[in-house]
Order: C-alpha cells, then structure tokens, then sequence
C-alpha cells in the first residue's frame, strides 16, 4: 500500500477544513494553506517517483477490490498532472499572500483554493467513472464559489454563464455514465475498457462516447463549447483566473485523453477525427478571439481555448508520439499559461487596469517583470529554446508522421498568431508610454514594501524557470511523456494493474 | 567543445552585459569588443584546416526523443560567415559606445546586441535544422527587441513588429519544410540532408519543401514581396541596421539557401524561383533606393537590391555564379557596414539624414570623410577596391551564359543606380558647400569612426591584394556551396575584355545618373502614386484584415447572449451523438412499453405533465410548484421501483428545495414573454430534439446489455464483509463511500459558497 | 415501462432545456433543476427496474436476495441529488445576487463581461 | 415570528426530532435511513426552532458556528476512513469492533459508522448555514 496515492487528497482536504475552521485567524490560514499546497507538491513529486519505478500505482479504498470499490490509479499521466497541480496550487497560494484581499480570505478563499486542488487532484487519481463525476462537482463548486466570491456584478454575470455551462456539462456527464452503466453494467474505468473493448454494438457505445466528448468539452473549452471560459476568466481576483486557467480546463482535457484512450477506440475513425477537426478549429477561434481582445487577461484566456486545441490534437492524431506531445503540451501550457496571469496581475497592481489602452511603461519601470513575462509570452508562441516549442514540434512531427497536415499546418499557423498577440501585450503594455505616470497611489509603492513584491515575484520566477527547463530540458520531460503516451496507448498495463489478472 | 562553447558563451555574456556597463560605463563597448574579437581569432586559427578541405564537425544529443542534436558544423561557408559576424561585431560593439553615449537603457542595448551576435553565430554554425530554426529564431527576437529600441516611439513599436510577423511568418514556413524534410530523409542534420540531395529532389514532398524554405529565407532576406519590413527596421538605432540589417542578420537567408543548395537546388523549381525572386528584388530595390533621401533608406534599399542580387546568383546556381555570389557577399558587408556606420556617425554630427540637406563636412569630419570616399567607391566597384571583384565576377556569370541577356540588362541597371547610390551615400554629404545646419559638426569621436575607417581600409587593402582572402576564405565557402572544385582567383587587371568595359560603363552611366538625379526624379515623379499600393500596404490590409475577422468572429461567437451558447451546446451534442446512433435506428426497442400497471404510469405522466406546465406558467410560483410536483413524482417512482432510500431522500429534498426557492425568489417579478413567436418555436424545436436523442439512446440501450452488472457483488457481500443489510447505504459508506465524502465535501463547499454570497458583497461592508 | 420512462427522461430532458433558452434567470434555474430530475430517472431506468424488492436484506431470506432491485443505481442516484441538492443551492443564491446587481432578471441584460 | 403555541412545541419537539434523527442516522446501515436523512431531520428541527424564535437564539442554542460544523463532520469522516491507514491498509477499510453485551447481543462498531457521523453532522451544519443565513437577510 502506497501511502503517497492517497495524499493528493488528504492533504488538501485536511488543509482546507483547517483553514474552514481557523476562519477567525488570519495568519493561521495563511500558513495553512502555502503548507498544504506545499506538502502537495512534495508528495506529488514523491508519488510520480514511485509510479516511475514501480510502475502503475492502484490503491482500492475500503479494500474492495475493483472493480466492486472506488480504486485510486496512479500512471505516469495522472502523475504527472498531479505533480503540475501541485506546483500551480503552491505558486497560486504563495501569489495568494500578497494579493488577496482580506474579505475573501476571511470567507474562505484559501479553504476553496484547497478545495479545488482536492476536486483536481481527485479527478486526475481516480479509476472510477462515476467518482470521477465527484471528483468534477467538487472542483466545479469549489470553481463556482471562487468564481462568485466577492459578489461584484461583472463576476456574478460571468459566474451564471459558467455555472449554467457547466452544469449542462455535468449532467450530460452523469447521463453518460447512466447509460454506460446500463450497456456495461460497471463503473471502473479499466474494467470497462475490458468489456468494452470489442462491443456487439458499437454504435451504441460510440454515440455514448459523443456525450462523453461533449460533456468533457465544454470543461475542456474546445470549440464550439467554450463559451462559459471568455466570460467568466477575467471576473475574478488574478490569482483566481490564475488558478483557473492552470487546471480547470486540463482536467477537461486530462478526462478527454483518460476515456478517449481507454474507453472509446472502437471507432476511432469517427471519433478521433471528430476530435481532431474540433482541435484544428478550437486553435483557430480561440486564437481570433484573443486578436480580437484589447484587454490583458482577455487576451490571455482567449488563448486559453486555442491552447487546448493543441492538447486534443494529438489525441485526434492518435499515436504514442501525438499523445506525448499532447501531455507535453499540456504541462508545458500550465506553467506558462498560469505565468502570464501571474505577471498580469503585477501590471494590474502596479497600473489598477487590465486595459491596454491604459497600461504602459512597464519595461522601463519593471525591466525584471518584462523579461519575465518575455519568457511564458515567447514560450506560449512556441518560440525555441522554450518549452512551447518542443510541444508543438512534438506534435507537428508526429502530425507529419500520420500525414495530417492541415491540422500541422493549421498548428503551426496558430501559433504566429499566438506570437502576433502576445506582442500586442508587449507593445501596449511594456513597451508603450504609459497614457499617464502612474499615480502615487498606483506607484509600485502600492505594493506595500520592496518584499512584499519580491514576494509576489517569487511564484512567477519559479513559473519562469520551470519554463526555461522544460525548455532546455525538454528530452527528461519528454522521455517521461513518451512513457505515458505508451501506457495510454497499452492499456493493458492499465487494466492489469487496476483488475489484478489479465485479461 | 570549443564551437559549442564559441556560440553559446555569448548568450552568457548577453546575460551579464548590463552589469558590466553599470560597472565599466564608457568603456563597455571597448571591454565587450574583447570578446568577438577573441572569437575572431578563434575563428582564424581554423582557416588553414578549412582552405585544406577539412571540416569540424561536433555534435551532442539535446533532446535525442526528437532526434535533435546540439551539433555545429565548421567549413568554408560557415567560416566566411563567422568573420563577418565576428569582425563586424567588435566594431559594432565599439561603434555602439559612441553612438548611444549615456542612454538610459545601454545596458541592455548591449545583452540584446550580443544575444543577437550568439544567434547568428549559431545559424552559420549549426547543423541540426532545428538547431538552425533556434538561432534562427532568436535571431528575429533580438531583431524585435533591436529596432523596438526606442520604444516610446509609436513608430518603432510597428517597425519591430512588422519585422517581427514577416521574418517569423518565414520562420514557421521554414519549421515546416525542416519537418518535411525530417519526414522525406529521416534526419535532422544538414551534413546528411545535403547528402541525399538526389533522394530529396525526387521525393514527393519535395515541392512543398522547396516553397517553404525559400518562404523563410526570402523573408529573411528581405525578398520581394517580402523585402518592406528592412526599410522599416531604419527606425533602429544605427548599430543595429549596420550590424543586423546589413552585415550580417538579412543575409541568414542567403546563407540558408547557399546551404541548402546541395541538397534543394538545381531543379527548374529552384532554380526558376529563387533567379526570378532576386532579381525583382534586385532591381525594385536599387530604383527605390534611388529615390530616397534620408541616407539610412537609401542604405536600406540599396541593401535589398544587394541581397536581390546574391539571391539571383544563388539561383542562377552556376560555378561563376556562386563565385560571384560569395565575393559580392563578403564586399557588400564590408562597404555597406562602414556606410550604415557612417551615415550614423553623420546623423550624430549633423543632426540630420538627410542627403538634400548634407553636403561639405569634409573638412569638419576629414577621416569620416576618407571612409565614406572609400566605401562608396567600393559599392560602386572602381578597380582597387573590393567591390570591384564582386561585380566583375556577377557580370561575367551572367554574361558566360548567354541565354541570359535579360539578367545582364538588369544588372547593369541596378549596377549604375548603385554607383549613384554610393556617390549619394559615401562621398555627397562630405563635399560641396557647407549647408548651415541646426549643429556645428565636428569630428566624430575615434568609437564613431574606427568601425567605418576599419571596414573601409580592409576594402582598399582586400581590393589591392585579394590574394589575402581569395583562397583562403572565400574560395573554401564557394566549395560548400557547390560541392565540386572550381578555381577562384581574383586579380586586379585581367586585360581589357568586354567585361571590364561594361563595368568601366557601368561606372560613367552610374555617375551620370547621379548627376542627373533629381532631374530624373523629377521625371519619374509619377511613379509615386504607386507607393501605395505595394506589399508593405498589403501588409496593413492583412493586418487590418484579421482584426477585423478576429473581431467579427469573436462578436458572432462570443455574443454574450447565454442562451445562444446553449442552443450551439446543445446542437452539438445532439449532431454528434445523434449522427451515429441514425446509423441503426431501425434497432430500437418498444419492447417493454406495455408492460405497465396505471398507479405506475401515473407518477411518469404527472412527471411529464409538470414539466409541460413548468414551461408553460406565467407566475413563478407556478413554475416552482411545477417543479416541485416534478421531484414529489420522481420520489414516487422511487417508491413504486424499489428505492426506498432515494424517495427519503428525494422527499426530503425536494421540500428543502422549493422552500429555497420560495424563500429567494419571492420578490421577483411575474415572467414577461420576451421572446417572440419564432424563437418559441425554435426552441421548442431543438429542446424536443435533444429530448428525442435522449430517448432514442435509452430505448437502444435498454434494448442492449452487454454484460452482467457488477452489482451481485454488494448483494452477495453486505451482510458478511461489511456489516450492513440495507445495501445502498453500505454501498454510500463502505463500498463507495469514497464517492460520498466528495458529496458531503460539495455540500460544504456550497454552503460556504451561500454564506459567503449572503454576507460578503460590495453592497456590504460588514466583513465576516 | 422502462420505455415510458424513457419518453418522461426525454420530455423532461427537453422542458428542462426550453427552459433554460428562456431569457429569465428564474426559468434558468428551473429548468436546470428539471435537468438533475432528468439524469436521476435516466439512471434509475439505465440501471433496470424492479418492483418491490428493496435492496434491504433485513429479515429477507437468502434465497430472496438475488432477486432485489440493483442497489448501486440507487447509491449513485442518491449521491447525484445531494451534490445536485448542493449545486442548486448555490446558484439560487447567485441568481439572487445577480438579479440583485443587475437590477433585472432578464439573462440578455447581463452579457456585459463578453466582449 | 414568535406564536406562542409554536414556541411551546419546538421547546418539546426539537429533542425528539434530535432522537429521531439519531435514530434515523444508526439504523440507515440495515434498513432505509443514514447519515443523509438524520442530518436533514436535525437540520429541520432547528429550522424550526429558527422560526420559532429568531435565528440568533437558535445559533446561541447551536452553541457551535454551523460552519464549524460541517467542517468538523467532514474531519470525522475523513478521520474515519484515515484510521485505516496506520494500520496499513488501503484508506476507507472498514474497522469493526464488535462489542458483546451478553445477554442481551452483540453491537457491531465500524469506522462506516463514523463516517456517517461526520455525513449526519455535514449535513447539519450546511442545511443550517443556508437556512440561517438566508433567513438573516
């Protein structure tokens, strides 16, 4: 029994229901929680190390053998996401400590962010369909509250647009699973992907699998369902969009990617192209929805969505090479994406604006924070050596490979456009005079103190380094995705270990 | 390790560049000169092993998963490059300490410059294409970065993005053919791509792999259509467009080409594009150049017709060709550097760029005057000066093949505007009159001048002794180009062949245009209205174009009207799903339809009845009575069904719901029908579409049962291993109970998520 | 009666759905609730129904066990509407607010947040 | 809000309804009831007592922040199912203690019956902040 599989959800959960109860001790909470997310981190790391040496991890809960009990999975993609949550959930609550406002901390923002790591981690740990359906509501709520918390009109307008959105998407999730469980008659994932390996009637299976496509879709934000992302990601406090943009859609696509290799390839011929045309159009809208916008975070969370169609292409191209580009891709958007939210909420403290229009001067009042934005800005557009490079060559190599070449073609496009819009940010915002000299109260003096903003620097500085290594040390990242490409694309090792014997 | 470590040294000193200014000041240029200059060195001590025939060759797997190697690669070629980038810099180095005396952000002027000097050292030394792209790459950042210097200027902001989305629009186009090529042979290292030149050229990919990379050298090179961002680019300090946009960094796509020609060239493809490519730009570039008034534009055209012409003989592909294209190249970085350095050090005396208004600093400005007579005469290529052999060996390349008059016409054409050029360029500002200007000019200080004397000087050593450099440097480069020996021997007097003539023509026409120069604008006034309609306006529409399609899609997509992003939700689950489930529809089952008692069927009807009225009511209390009757009936299939537990629950539920509901939505408003007739309809439509899907996949289903379910399990184990009879809630707290502590941990999220909604507003004050 | 349950899920499923393409915020939240109905009666369906066989063994004798009504749909259903019960608590409170902020409940009025 | 005849019940209802709701909660592992139920019926008894009153003599009865609460029922069930993991099992592993009582039988006492107890307490707490705070508005 491994100890290390189950923490991902004690912890956050231990840590959020201590910061619940210290809803009266301001500093009490804030210790919790960059503890929590901090032994997070350290068991993820721990956890991913265990699944490298020793294979696939299965914890049954209750000790009722799958696939009767809910069991725990841990592979090396599910590792890895948890390892990336657990970095995000650490930089977020450190960035928390300098910006969030005392209001929100009092009503229990930091519970939340744990309650949302606890729902991300769940979901990314689990080996059961419907617990993963928990594990979505609990991210969701906890999402819904942040997303709500503060009660000013532009997030509760943005708030009913996600919240409906979701909902659709949750209850289309729990009639999939209705009906999967009527044809199938079981829940855990590996053994379903056992008995519905060659089904007598795979048309039903396959339309199935369409719910389940939209159903993740719209949490993923793919075309044509992301409409819930764009009004509602620039609504709240930054270190929320922040967290927000870092895992909420992942786990979207981390769902898409778990049952779209091991539950639906009876069809792939249907459904994977199906995934691919969506990617190639999600790029594209996302990526004219960012031009499109003059504000910093909306142009970030436009991209967002033209990220993710990088995500799900290599899970339409359907190789192990696409898929390892695919989870590349994904940690790799994690980090730098979460990044620029980061360095745009430094503008937004320094400046009081997220408009383009009204921002300016920083590259010459804050040359430190434009080079760190300089680095995610240009790794996003997939400039070498940074780490968007090496996962969209990743992609676009293996895209190649299968001779699909619209969509690398399509990918490689994007991503100028990606590169057009970020210079937009660096033109207006850096490199342009500001419309007006900041005013005292807007000074960086409004930072509080020298280390409160060197404090507020720390988690995006960390974010940037980890850029530059999975830049230049893209093989070590790479060669772990490549192996848990293989195991999505073996399920065999899978269902061995979840189900015990063979099959 | 020595290449490696020549190449990315740089990058670390880039990094530490402003740290030494703070430190070093003044003497930032002098002490960072230090460092291309060792290089130089660094460089020479390979030029006996190159001219023998030898190539260095080092390369270390970077990321191996991908089959890219960190490898450099050291021949002729790459040498030829490696002195200009080398020797150049230094000066550039030097020259900037002068030029951007105490500006704010020298420091960083410094890294950027250096950042770019590593980067282009990697492009002429890599030999993994994706290495080449890297460098490549960071070569368009640092350019970004560069002419967006003075960054509070409107204008250079749109410089350097313009120069930025053409050169990486030529980036992504060359990813692309690399990729392909990597598809087409297996490898990623140029030393072997250049191998399989005849594997490539036969292989199906091969047209697409040919456009794609002329696509990024032509806009690297600044090519017609793509040749408006270099003009723009002026808009950088001087040290920039001396070094970047003249020496060195434009002629990465020449390099490229030159390069690549074992391996693309010699096909009608090739050899008709990139002839044709050049020698547009040639010529569209030297009639510009011609026109202009502000030195640096002049400068800045006349070095798109250069790269034109380097471009054409690349195409034209032939031993003399190459020849020509490899001793041009070297002359052209030598005169054109000291002109752009000049035309600095001019613009920094005289407060002005402006040949209209420049004329007699000769006496104020005696060395910078010298430089710019000798590197004028060099571009204008008068025997004694290294511009000389260039254009000799360019015109006896066309002329040896005679099915080329009209290259030759061209040529001869852009030759004398370039002999104009120079004479308006290098030598019209330092004679004639004093003009009064706004400053009194003096001499440049020596950091101004010793870049333009140096670059100049080495023209006049190098023309009256080519034999330094002839096979030594620049015959080993001609080698990697065209694979095969040829003989290079540049002599001043090769008697008086028609050649010489034509160049001795070419010299009194070129004078004479300059003469007649603004006659002849005059006369070709007209063409002005032409401006507007060139690439670098297509640029514009293009630009104006996305944003425009950007915005438009995004105001059609992202509309903000909610129920227009469920109907598209909801189409496309229904699309989807329902596409393949109408594959077999005929298979669905009415079976059990019958089998129905009517105290069963009249839950399911109210259920139905409810929901119908739901939608109909025009008081809210309705409508959540309505709904409430909804879950009191499901409660009752419950019952009826054998779920004791869930009609409990569901009860108890339901009558917290509803009393939610009363309580807060008790002051609102009667609903008003706001939509209209149509959109009733419509709705009605697709609700009872996707309602239909819904039931059509449960009749398939239910029709279908795949395997026995799981359950037996619980009901065989409840009582022995877990200690329970009433199996649901053995399953919620033993089996599943996994599932139920997210459930308790959704209500607790909720309830904070209320409590924090009800007590904590902006209307509120009251925290906590 | 598994197929007339199968036309109340799909009925439910589409007034929920008109609903929701309602511009009032009310009608919304209504519809969404007959949505969660809609999935529980679909589960309940799915997973096959049996009359008056409770899965309770209390005092059943062993033989009676294998016939009782699958109990697993149930323990999902029932953690649905809990968490469905959860979800639909918070939202009327943010309709609440919203309808308080924006002054209206009128859903075409509050698309100030898209561009 | 305060009717005298209302007031006089609660003060008699509100333990019964807290009995019952116990027993509910103990008897949902055999037959139909649980943690879910027995939560909601106590939740209810103090709603009553809310709208007997008023809401703050029901939170001073309360003694103990609702909110604290349904932390405190989620720390139960969670510490419920940690007990497993010192002894080395997997998380959630029922442990039973069955406790003789001769002559009268035997009880059975699992860890499940703690995690009910921190279900019943959850759903205590979360009804009641709800409840409380809407009718604070």
């Amino acid at each position: 029994m491994k100890i290390q599989l189950i923490l991902p959800l004690l912890i956050p959960l231990t840590t959020a229901i201590l910061s619940l109860l210290a809803w009266n001790w301001s500093t009490g909470r804030r210790a919790i929680s960059v503890a929590g997310a901090f032994l997070l981190l350290a068991d993820a790391a721990w956890l991913l190390a265990t699944v490298w040496d020793d294979g696939i991890q299965v914890m049954a809960m209750g000790n009722w053998p799958a696939p009767f009990g809910i069991v725990f999975v841990a592979d090396l993609f599910s590792a890895m996401m948890v390892v990336i949550a657990g970095v995000m959930g650490f930089a977020v609550a450190i960035y928390s400590l300098v910006t969030m406002d005392r209001g929100r901390e009092s009503f229990g923002y930091y519970a939340l962010l744990h309650f949302l790591l606890l729902g991300v981690c769940g979901a990314f740990l689990t080996g059961d369909l419907f617990n993963l359906y928990v594990w979505f509501e609990v991210m969701l709520m906890a999402s819904f509250v942040l997303l709500a918390l503060g009660g000013e009109r532009p997030q509760m307008e943005g708030a009913i647009k996600y919240v409906t959105l979701n909902l659709i998407s949750s209850a289309l999730f729990l009639a999939a699973v209705g009906l999967l469980y009527g044809v199938a008659g079981t829940l855990n994932m590996a053994d379903l992907a056992q008995k519905l390996r060659a089904p007598d009637d795979a048309n039903l299976v396959t339309t199935i699998a369409m719910l389940f496509l939209v159903a993740f879709g719209i949490k993923a934000g793919i075309f044509p369902l992301f409409f819930w992302l764009p009004a509602s990601y620039h609504t709240p406090p930054v270190a929320v969009s922040a967290i927000f943009a870092a895992l909420l859609t992942k786990v979207g696509v981390y769902a898409l990617i778990r049952v779209f290799t091991l539950l639906f390839v009876q069809d792939i011929g249907y459904t994977h192209t199906v995934i691919l045309i969506l990617a190639g159009l999600t790029m594209v809208t996302g990526v004219l929805g960012a031009i499109a916008q003059n504000e910093f975070r909306r142009i970030l969370a436009f991209h967002i969505i033209s990220q993710i169609g990088y995500m799900i292409m290599g899970l339409g191209i359907f190789t192990q090479a696409a898929l390892a580009g695919s989870i590349f891709y994904t940690l790799h958007h994690i980090i730098v994406k979460t990044n620029l939210f980061l360095v745009s909420g430094v503008a937004h403290f320094v400046h009081g604006t997220y408009d383009l229009k009204k921002l300016g001067g920083l590259y010459k009042n804050f040359p430190g924070l434009s080079f760190l934005f300089l680095i995610p800005a240009l790794s996003l557009a997939g400039v070498p050596p940074l780490s968007g490079f090496f996962g969209k060559l990743t992609l676009a190599q293996a895209g190649i490979a299968s001779e699909q070449y619209v969509i690398v073609a399509t990918a490689l496009a994007v991503g100028l456009l990606t590169l057009f819009s970020m210079t937009k940010i660096w033109l207006e915002a850096f490199w342009k005079a500001p419309p007006q000299l900041p005013t005292e109260a807007c000074d960086a003096k409004a930072l509080g103190s020298r280390a409160a903003y060197y404090l507020l620097l720390s988690p995006i500085i960390l974010l940037a380094l980890l850029t530059l290594i999975f830049g230049f040390a893209a093989e070590a990242i790479l060669v772990v995705s490549l192996r848990a490409a293989e195991q999505l694309m073996n399920p065999a090792e899978y269902i061995r270990a979840v189900l015990g014997k063979t099959s | 390790m020595g290449l490696v470590s020549a190449v990315l040294s740089g990058f670390v000193l880039a990094l530490i560049a402003p740290w030494i200014y703070r430190i070093a000041r003044g003497a930032t240029g002098w002490l960072l000169a230090i460092f291309p200059l060792a290089l130089f060195a660094y460089f020479l001590s390979y030029i006996g092993a190159v001219a023998a025939g030898d190539v260095v060759r080092v390369s270390y797997p970077w990321v191996p998963s991908l089959g890219i190697n960190l490898s450099f690669y050291l021949d002729g070629l790459s040498l030829l490059f490696a002195f200009l980038i080398t020797g150049i810099g230094a000066l550039v180095l030097i020259y900037t300490g002068g030029y951007l005396k105490d500006h704010s952000h020298l420091g960083r002027f410094y890294g950027f410059i250096l950042f770019f000097m590593a980067s282009m050292l990697g492009v002429v030394l890599a030999d993994n294409t994706m290495g080449l792209f890297l460098f490549w790459e960071l070569t368009s950042v640092s350019s970004f970065l560069l002419i967006g210097f003075e960054h509070e200027k409107e204008s250079s902001r749109a410089a350097a993005l313009q120069a930025l989305l053409v050169t990486a629009l030529g980036g992504m186009a060359l990813l692309g053919g690399f990729l392909l090529l990597n598809q087409a042979v297996g490898s990623w290292e140029i030393s072997e791509l250049v191998r399989q030149g005849d594997a490539i050229r036969t292989h199906s990919l091969y047209i697409p792999i040919v456009l794609l990379v002329l696509a990024g050298a032509f806009t690297k090179s600044a090519q017609f259509p793509f040749h408006f961002w270099l003009p723009s680019a002026m808009e950088a300090p001087t040290p920039v467009s001396a070094y970047l946009h003249s020496a060195t960094m434009v002629k990465a796509g020449v390099y490229l080409l030159a390069r690549m020609t074992p391996a693309l060239a010699e096909t009608a493809l090739w050899t008709g594009t990139v002839t044709a490519v050049g020698a547009v730009t040639m010529v569209f570039g030297a009639a510009i150049a011609f026109r202009q008034s502000d030195l640096k534009l002049i400068l800045a055209y006349s070095t798109v017709s250069a790269l034109g012409i380097m471009m054409m003989l690349l195409g034209v592909g032939t031993a003399g060709a190459v020849q020509a294209m490899v001793v041009f190249l070297f002359g052209h970085a030598l005169y054109k550097g000291a002109l752009f350095m000049l035309a600095g050090a001019i613009d920094h005396e005289a407060g002005t760029r402006d040949v209209n208004r420049l004329a007699g600093l000769r006496s104020a400005m005696p060395v910078s005057a010298a430089a710019g007579l000798l590197a004028a005469l060099s571009m204008a290529a008068v025997p004694a000066l290294f511009g000389f052999y260039g254009k000799e060996l360019f015109y006896e390349s066309l002329a040896e093949d005679y099915l080329m008059p009209v290259l030759l016409f061209a040529s001869v054409l852009t030759s004398m505007i370039f002999v104009a050029v120079a004479v308006l360029a290098g030598i019209k500002p330092f004679i004639g009159e004093t003009t009064s200007s706004a400053k009194q000019p003096h001499e440049a200080p020596i950091s101004l001048w010793l870049g333009p004397v140096t670059l100049a000087a080495t023209g006049l050593v190098l023309g009256l002794w080519p034999s330094m450099v002839d096979k030594s440097a620049l015959l080993p480069a001609i080698h990697a180009v065209l694979w095969r020996p040829v003989f290079l021997e540049l002599a001043l007097w090769h008697g008086l062949n028609p050649i010489f003539l034509l160049s001795m023509a070419t010299l009194a026409s070129g004078s004479g245009l300059f003469i007649f120069r603004s006659r002849l604008l005059r006369l070709f006034s007209w063409l002005d209205a032409l401006r507007d309609c060139g690439p670098r306006n297509g640029y514009s529409l293009a630009l104006a174009g996305l944003n425009a399609a950007a915005q438009a899609q995004t105001r059609v997509l992202q509309s903000g009207y909610l129920r227009y992003y469920l109907l598209i939700v909801v189409a496309t689950a229904t699309v989807l799903s329902g596409y393949k489930l109408l594959q077999d529809i005929e298979s669905l089952s009415f079976g059990r339809l019958f089998d129905v008692t009517f105290y069963e069927a009249a839950p399911a009807l109210l259920i139905l009845l409810a929901a119908f009225m739901a939608t109909r009511v025009r008081s809210r209390l309705a409508a959540i009575a309505a709904l409430g009757v909804v879950g009191f009936s499901v409660a009752l299939v419950f019952v009826l069904f054998s779920a004791p537990d869930l009609a409990m629950t569901q009860f108890s539920i339901e009558t917290l719901t509803v009393i939610l509901f009363v309580l807060v939505f008790y002051h609102l408003p009667r609903f008003a029908i706001l939509s209209s007739a149509w959109t009733r309809a419509r709705d009605t439509f697709v609700a009872l579409t996707a309602g239909g899907l819904i039931t059509a996949i449960m009749l398939k289903a239910s029709g279908v049962e795949l395997h026995p379910k799981i359950s037996t399990y619980y009901i065989e184990n409840s009582v022995p291993l877990a200690h329970g009879h009433n199996i649901v809630n053995v399953i919620l707290v033993e089996f599943r109970g996994l599932d139920t502590l997210g459930e308790i941990t959704v209500l607790a999220i909720a309830a904070v998520g209320v409590y924090a909604l009800l007590k904590f507003w902006p209307g509120k004050t009251e925290t906590r | 009666m598994e197929t007339l349950l199968a036309f109340v899920v799909g009925g439910l499923y589409a007034a929920g759905l008109y609903m929701m393409l309602r511009r009032s915020v009310l009608k919304l939240i209504i519809g969404l609730g007959l949505f969660g109905h809609a999935a529980n009666l679909l589960i309940f369906t799915m997973g096959g129904l049996t009359r008056a066989q409770p899965p309770i063994l209390f005092g059943l004798p062993a033989d009676a066990a294998a016939g009782v009504a699958d109990p697993l749909p149930q323990a999902l259903i029932l953690t649905a509407i809990v968490i469905g019960f959860g979800v639909q608590a918070f939202a009327l409170v943010l309709i609440r607010r919203a309808v308080q902020a924006v002054g209206t409940d009128d859903l075409d009025q509050m698309k100030a947040t898209d561009t | 809000m305060t009717s005298l005849i209302l007031s006089t019940a609660t003060r008699f209802l509100l333990p019964l309804f807290l009995l019952f709701s116990i027993f509910i909660l103990f008897r949902g592992h055999n037959q139909p009831g649980g943690g879910f139920v027995g939560g909601l019926i106590a939740a209810a008894a103090f709603a009553l007592h809310a709208i007997a009153y008023d809401v703050k003599r029901t939170r001073r009865l309360l003694g103990i922040d609702p909110r604290n609460l349904s932390a405190l029922g989620l720390l139960v069930a969670m510490g419920s199912g940690m007990i497993s993991l010192f002894l080395g099992e997997p998380f959630m592993t029922g442990q039973w203690l069955t406790l003789s009582f001769w002559p009268v039988g035997q009880l059975e006492i699992g860890t499940p019956l703690f995690f009910d107890v921190g279900v019943y307490l959850v759903v205590i707490g979360i009804t009641l902040t709800i409840i409380l705070s809407l009718a604070e508005e």
